[in-house]
């Protein structure tokens, strides 16, 4: 009897919720203050897009960048951002950011300040660029390919696109080495199918989150993409790929902690369940 | 006659709209007809879109009414709360109407409906925040359902849970550390049987809605009428 | 010096602790949060009810009359559709309302109905006829897994024509057949199940991440001061049930 | 002989269809689009038929057994538990319009609303319907006021008790409705319809208050969380047979003889398609076969 009222409060204390709650919140915000820095491997498709960005463009190559998630989306795809970023400032290359949504605005912002550190040395105009919010959703991203300069004549910033040198030097789809689409959408990445690589033949590169993974693999399938990095799982391998641990990694430190304590307590409510059930078995019998 | 316009009047136009959608769709005439089907098509989306409109707009006075009954019946517990909510509501249709008549009277500005500067904060500072939190409040609920819901009871609660193992194992770090092989297992479990069990309710979702159309088609679905007479 | 995007800062960490405090208990604080969540959403909707006339309606016929009135004056079928919706309130003349209903339920419908065969039937019954032999036996194993649990769920999912088993006789094949493909079925959707929620775990604990980034570390102190606030109007409602 | 009206209109279409369909062939004449699988189109047509030959059938009296599901048989205990423990029952049909591809859910999950309706009323429960559709408001104060009279309890009848239109937006209905499980303390949680990522977060918010929960719906991704949480669950389709179980209309229980066709037919075609992949021949593409002449 005893036995069964000591595994009554046991139950109580460890099947109160408020622990639960207390304990994940604490087993995802302890790992991003101080990460724990759990090995990653590398997976065969992060290899690719690393070897692909790395071998081959060249050197001082441009790249386009649509920058199109919501603030709910950033842990995911922010840390994809600026590791790619990183690499292509370390190889030299030039990046013209945009955006078909409005609260892609929002979303550059503040990927501008998580990074500040890769922008350091970096010339706005000459490095870099950002156009800001283009309307027009597919309509546009067709008439980009075509010519920037003639779907918009200023940038985010209000600074006209002739006084911009980068913006001279690159005008239609085909001035770009390599299209990075970092969408938290599933429809972007048919626009620029449709309008970038089917009729010009850019290259694409896809960052997606992890829900939307399966519903674009058709097309990196067909070879209309270069790759894809899906979620904060690929965001922490290209960390360590580049050298510039961040978020990525950290996030997938928290993820480790807190599916562990979602699987201890797993096994406590088991533990518990089937001793009970012994136990009140051995009473029946008596 | 009163009949006619209350009931069977609307019920022909659904009949008369679903098989002209459907009708057009399967058959072929030429060129010019699917061009002008098209057009067709994209313009009755958009009809869907100002009735819908309006409809948020009745919803809007609702929520009104319900708390401005609340006010009345329920005494102080709840009058300030519902207070709140009637004030924000009715303060973030002044600002958007500011702003919808800013975009004509000052086009210019480019201040337009929801990016009014009163509209906006309010709903970065309020309604984001509060969209978001509702949003990932669900991490500590999965928690405290696989808790309750992954006890081995029977067979398939075992099945159950070795498969969820199996998946938290593949997509943490600390899985590869434990057995590397956890991953390759995790994306066979996401492709094969997991499409495998998906399969059939895709089917039967299918099905439902065509059912639903031979109800609605010949006039047995009467349930978006509401008051009968 | 307090400016408004301060204060919206403060007012955005608050938002998110006091929704969350509603997992431990409710309190007064979480009620507040849902009351302006509640009140900003419903003007959210209508506001973007506005909007949705403005672009599709008011815009083109204010900004171009001419094209408007030429090639686009059906829209007034909508918006006079869409103002009788407001009769729902009258006890005479409440039927009006459906008419707009009527438009709405029909399109929806019709635009369902006719790719529901291709994409929910064709589609999935194509896709799942597949080669039962082969030299690979991981792609066979693969194969017989998508087409045992496909038609067995379907088989679960038989509500009125199946074989019955009568009382005192021996049951028959088929019926040996139906139950054995139900239980494929049903043992087969589970896993899926199990797999789903497992794999959700991973997306819900990043939105966590990102909301803690975006709200809260911003803003520390605030959050702080927020959640000892909703402690006490946790404690101050159960000592008030007591 | 007589034959019934209702035999003939199936077999006219079907007939019709095969005669338009063979001379168009005959004549090559492009009658149908290009675009579609022609086999979609015969299946739509072939499954309201057979459906509409069911529908008739029941006029004549015929009865159609259907297969026990346990959740529907659940909800009656749930009101009854309910009412014995004094607290509220809570149903609520989710988030898809009556305009959108899931209107079959909404429509089953307003006719669970009815049943539950009719035996708050039996049993003299109160019932609190919640929902985020505005469109569905007029509909279902509707039902719940017919639920009470017809059980003749109309005194229970309070609109802004009983039907509480919340709002449109998803998380704003979310975290209303979970403080109404837990204020009201409610005593039983009916969730059947459409429903999103909030369906996780109605089922923990009943648990908090220890309710009798049954949930269902047929969105893929959502049925995890009610089959794992709830006393009992509709998965999948199993919505639908409840939707028609509870609206009592026998009429209604015929059209979901014709989805179980649909299921047969989907049956066959998978095996008869691998037979005759063993043959060499493949299936998949008369399936995909588009009408084109020339």
């Amino acid at each position: 009897m005893s036995e069964m009222s000591a595994l009554r409060s046991l139950e109580k204390v460890l099947g109160s919720k408020e622990l639960l709650y207390t304990l994940l919140l604490l087993s995802v915000i302890l790992p991003i203050l101080h990460p724990l820095g759990i090995p990653v491997e590398i997976s065969k498709r992060t290899l690719d897009v690393y070897e692909y960005v790395d071998k081959k463009l060249p050197p001082g190559c441009h790249v386009y960048i649509e920058v199109y998630y919501e603030v709910a989306a950033r842990g995911e795809l922010e840390p994809n951002l600026i590791a790619l970023t990183k690499h292509l400032f370390d190889k030299g290359c030039k990046i013209v950011y945009g955006s078909l949504s409005a609260f892609g605005v929002v979303a550059f912002s503040l990927f501008k300040t998580m990074a500040a550190d890769l922008f350091e040395d970096k010339v706005y105009g000459r490095d870099y660029v950002y156009l800001g919010y283009i309307a027009g959703s597919e309509a546009a991203t067709a008439s980009l390919a075509r010519s920037i300069r003639g779907t918009i004549s200023v940038d985010n910033y209000g600074n006209r696109l002739e006084d911009l040198p980068l913006m001279r030097e690159v005008d239609k789809a085909t001035d770009f080495d390599l299209v990075i689409i970092v969408s938290s959408g599933t429809d972007v990445f048919a626009y620029y199918v449709r309008q970038w690589h089917t009729p010009y033949g850019v290259p694409l590169l896809f960052a997606a989150l992890s829900v939307i993974g399966p519903s674009i693999e058709p097309f990196v399938g067909a070879g209309q993409a270069i790759g894809m990095l899906v979620g904060q799982r690929s965001a922490a391998e290209y960390e360590v790929l580049v050298g510039r641990l961040g978020l990525g990694i950290a996030s997938m430190d928290a993820q480790s902690t807190s599916h562990m304590l979602i699987v201890a307590f797993i096994a406590i409510g088991n533990a518990i369940y089937w001793s009970k059930r012994v136990s009140s078995q051995r009473g029946g019998s008596k | 006659m009163s009949l006619v316009v209350r009931r069977y009047a609307p019920q022909a136009i659904v009949t008369i709209i679903i098989l002209l959608t459907v009708m057009f769709f399967y058959f072929y005439v030429n060129p010019e007809t699917s061009e002008a089907f098209s057009r067709a098509d994209k313009a009755l989306s958009d009809w869907v879109v100002v009735i819908t409109s309006f409809a948020l707009i009745v919803g809007g006075i609702d929520i009104l009414r319900f708390h401005l009954v609340r006010m009345r019946k329920e005494g102080l517990r709840q009058a300030p709360f519902s207070a709140v909510t009637i004030s924000l509501l009715v303060l973030m249709v002044l600002f958007a109407l500011h702003g919808w008549y800013l975009s004509y009277a000052d086009p210019a500005a480019g201040i337009a409906i929801t990016t009014q500067p009163q509209f906006r904060w309010l709903y970065l500072n309020v309604y984001a925040p509060a969209d978001a939190a509702v949003y990932s409040i669900l991490v500590f609920y999965m928690a405290s359902a696989s808790y309750r819901a992954f006890r081995v009871r029977n067979p398939m609660a075992l099945l159950l849970l070795v498969v969820a193992l199996i998946v938290i194992f593949g997509n943490t770090t600390v899985g590869g550390l434990l057995w590397p092989g956890f991953l390759s297992l995790r994306d066979w479990v996401m492709t094969v049987p997991n499409t495998a069990a998906f399969r059939p309710i895709t089917i039967g979702a299918g099905l439902g809605i065509i059912i639903l159309g031979l109800r609605l088609l010949t006039w047995r679905e009467v349930s978006w009428m509401g008051r009968r007479e | 010096m307090i400016t408004w995007e301060v204060f919206g800062a403060w007012l955005s960490a608050a938002m998110v602790v006091w929704i969350y405090s509603f997992a431990y208990r409710d309190n007064a604080l979480y009620k507040l949060a849902e009351h302006m969540f509640v009140g900003t959403a419903a003007g959210y909707s209508i506001a973007l009810a506005l909007d949705s006339l403005n672009r599709v309606v008011v815009a083109p016929a204010v900004r171009s009359p001419e094209t408007f009135w030429a090639a686009s004056w059906h829209y007034v079928i909508p918006v006079v559709l869409g103002v009788l919706m407001f009769a729902k309130y009258s006890r005479k003349y409440y039927w009006l309302a459906r008419y707009a209903v009527a438009v709405n339920i029909a399109v929806g419908s019709g635009l369902a109905l006719r790719t529901a065969p291709i994409a929910n039937i064709v589609r999935q019954v194509t896709a799942t006829i597949l080669p039962l032999w082969g030299s690979d036996p991981v792609k066979v194993l693969n194969n017989w897994i998508l087409v045992l649990v496909t038609l067995g769920g379907l088989t679960y999912f038989l509500f009125t024509i199946f074989p019955r088993r009568v009382e005192g006789a021996r049951p028959s094949p088929a019926y040996w057949v139906y139950r054995s493909l139900y239980y494929i079925g049903i043992y087969g959707m589970m896993v899926g199940f199990g797999a789903l929620f497992a794999n959700t775990i991973m997306t819900r604990v990043g939105f966590l991440i990102s909301i803690y980034l975006i709200y809260i570390q911003p803003e520390a102190w605030a959050s702080i001061v927020a959640a000892v606030l909703a402690a006490v109007a946790i404690i101050l409602g159960i000592l008030r049930k007591r | 002989m007589k034959v019934s009206r209702g035999l003939l209109i199936p077999i006219v279409v079907l007939a019709l269809t095969a005669l338009v369909s063979g001379v168009a062939w005959a004549l090559r004449i492009q009658l149908y689009s290009p675009r579609a699988p022609f086999s979609a189109f015969l299946i739509l047509v072939g499954l309201l038929s057979a459906g509409y030959l069911f529908m008739h059938e029941t006029k004549s009296g015929k009865e159609i057994p259907v297969r026990r599901i346990p959740a529907f048989d659940a909800i009656e205990e749930a009101v009854a538990r309910s009412v014995e423990m004094g607290r509220p029952v809570h149903v609520t049909f989710g988030f898809g319009t009556i305009s959108s591809a899931h209107a079959p859910q909404y429509v089953a999950g307003l006719g669970v609303l009815s049943h539950a309706a009719r035996l708050c009323g039996k049993y003299g429960a109160k019932l609190i319907a919640t929902l985020g559709v505005p469109e569905a408001i007029a509909t279902t104060e509707e039902v719940v006021r017919e639920g009470y009279y017809s059980a003749g309890r109309p005194e229970l009848y309070d609109p802004t008790y009983n039907v509480r239109y919340l709002t449109d937006q998803q998380f704003a209905y979310a975290s209303a409705v979970q403080a109404t499980l837990i204020r009201e303390n409610v005593g039983a949680n009916i969730v059947v319809g459409p429903f999103y990522a909030e369906s996780l977060i109605f089922m923990e918010a009943g648990n908090m208050v220890n309710a009798f929960q049954i949930a269902g719906t047929a969105r893929e991704t959502q049925i995890p969380f009610f089959v794992l949480t709830a006393d009992y669950s509709f998965i999948g389709e199993e919505v639908f047979a409840a939707g028609a179980l509870a609206s009592g209309d026998k009429e209604t229980l015929a059209s979901i003889r014709g989805q179980d066709v649909g299921k047969l037919l989907s049956i066959v075609l998978v095996i008869l398609g691998i037979l005759m992949l063993l043959a060499g021949t493949k299936m998949v593409d008369a399936l995909n076969w588009a009408w084109k002449v020339g």
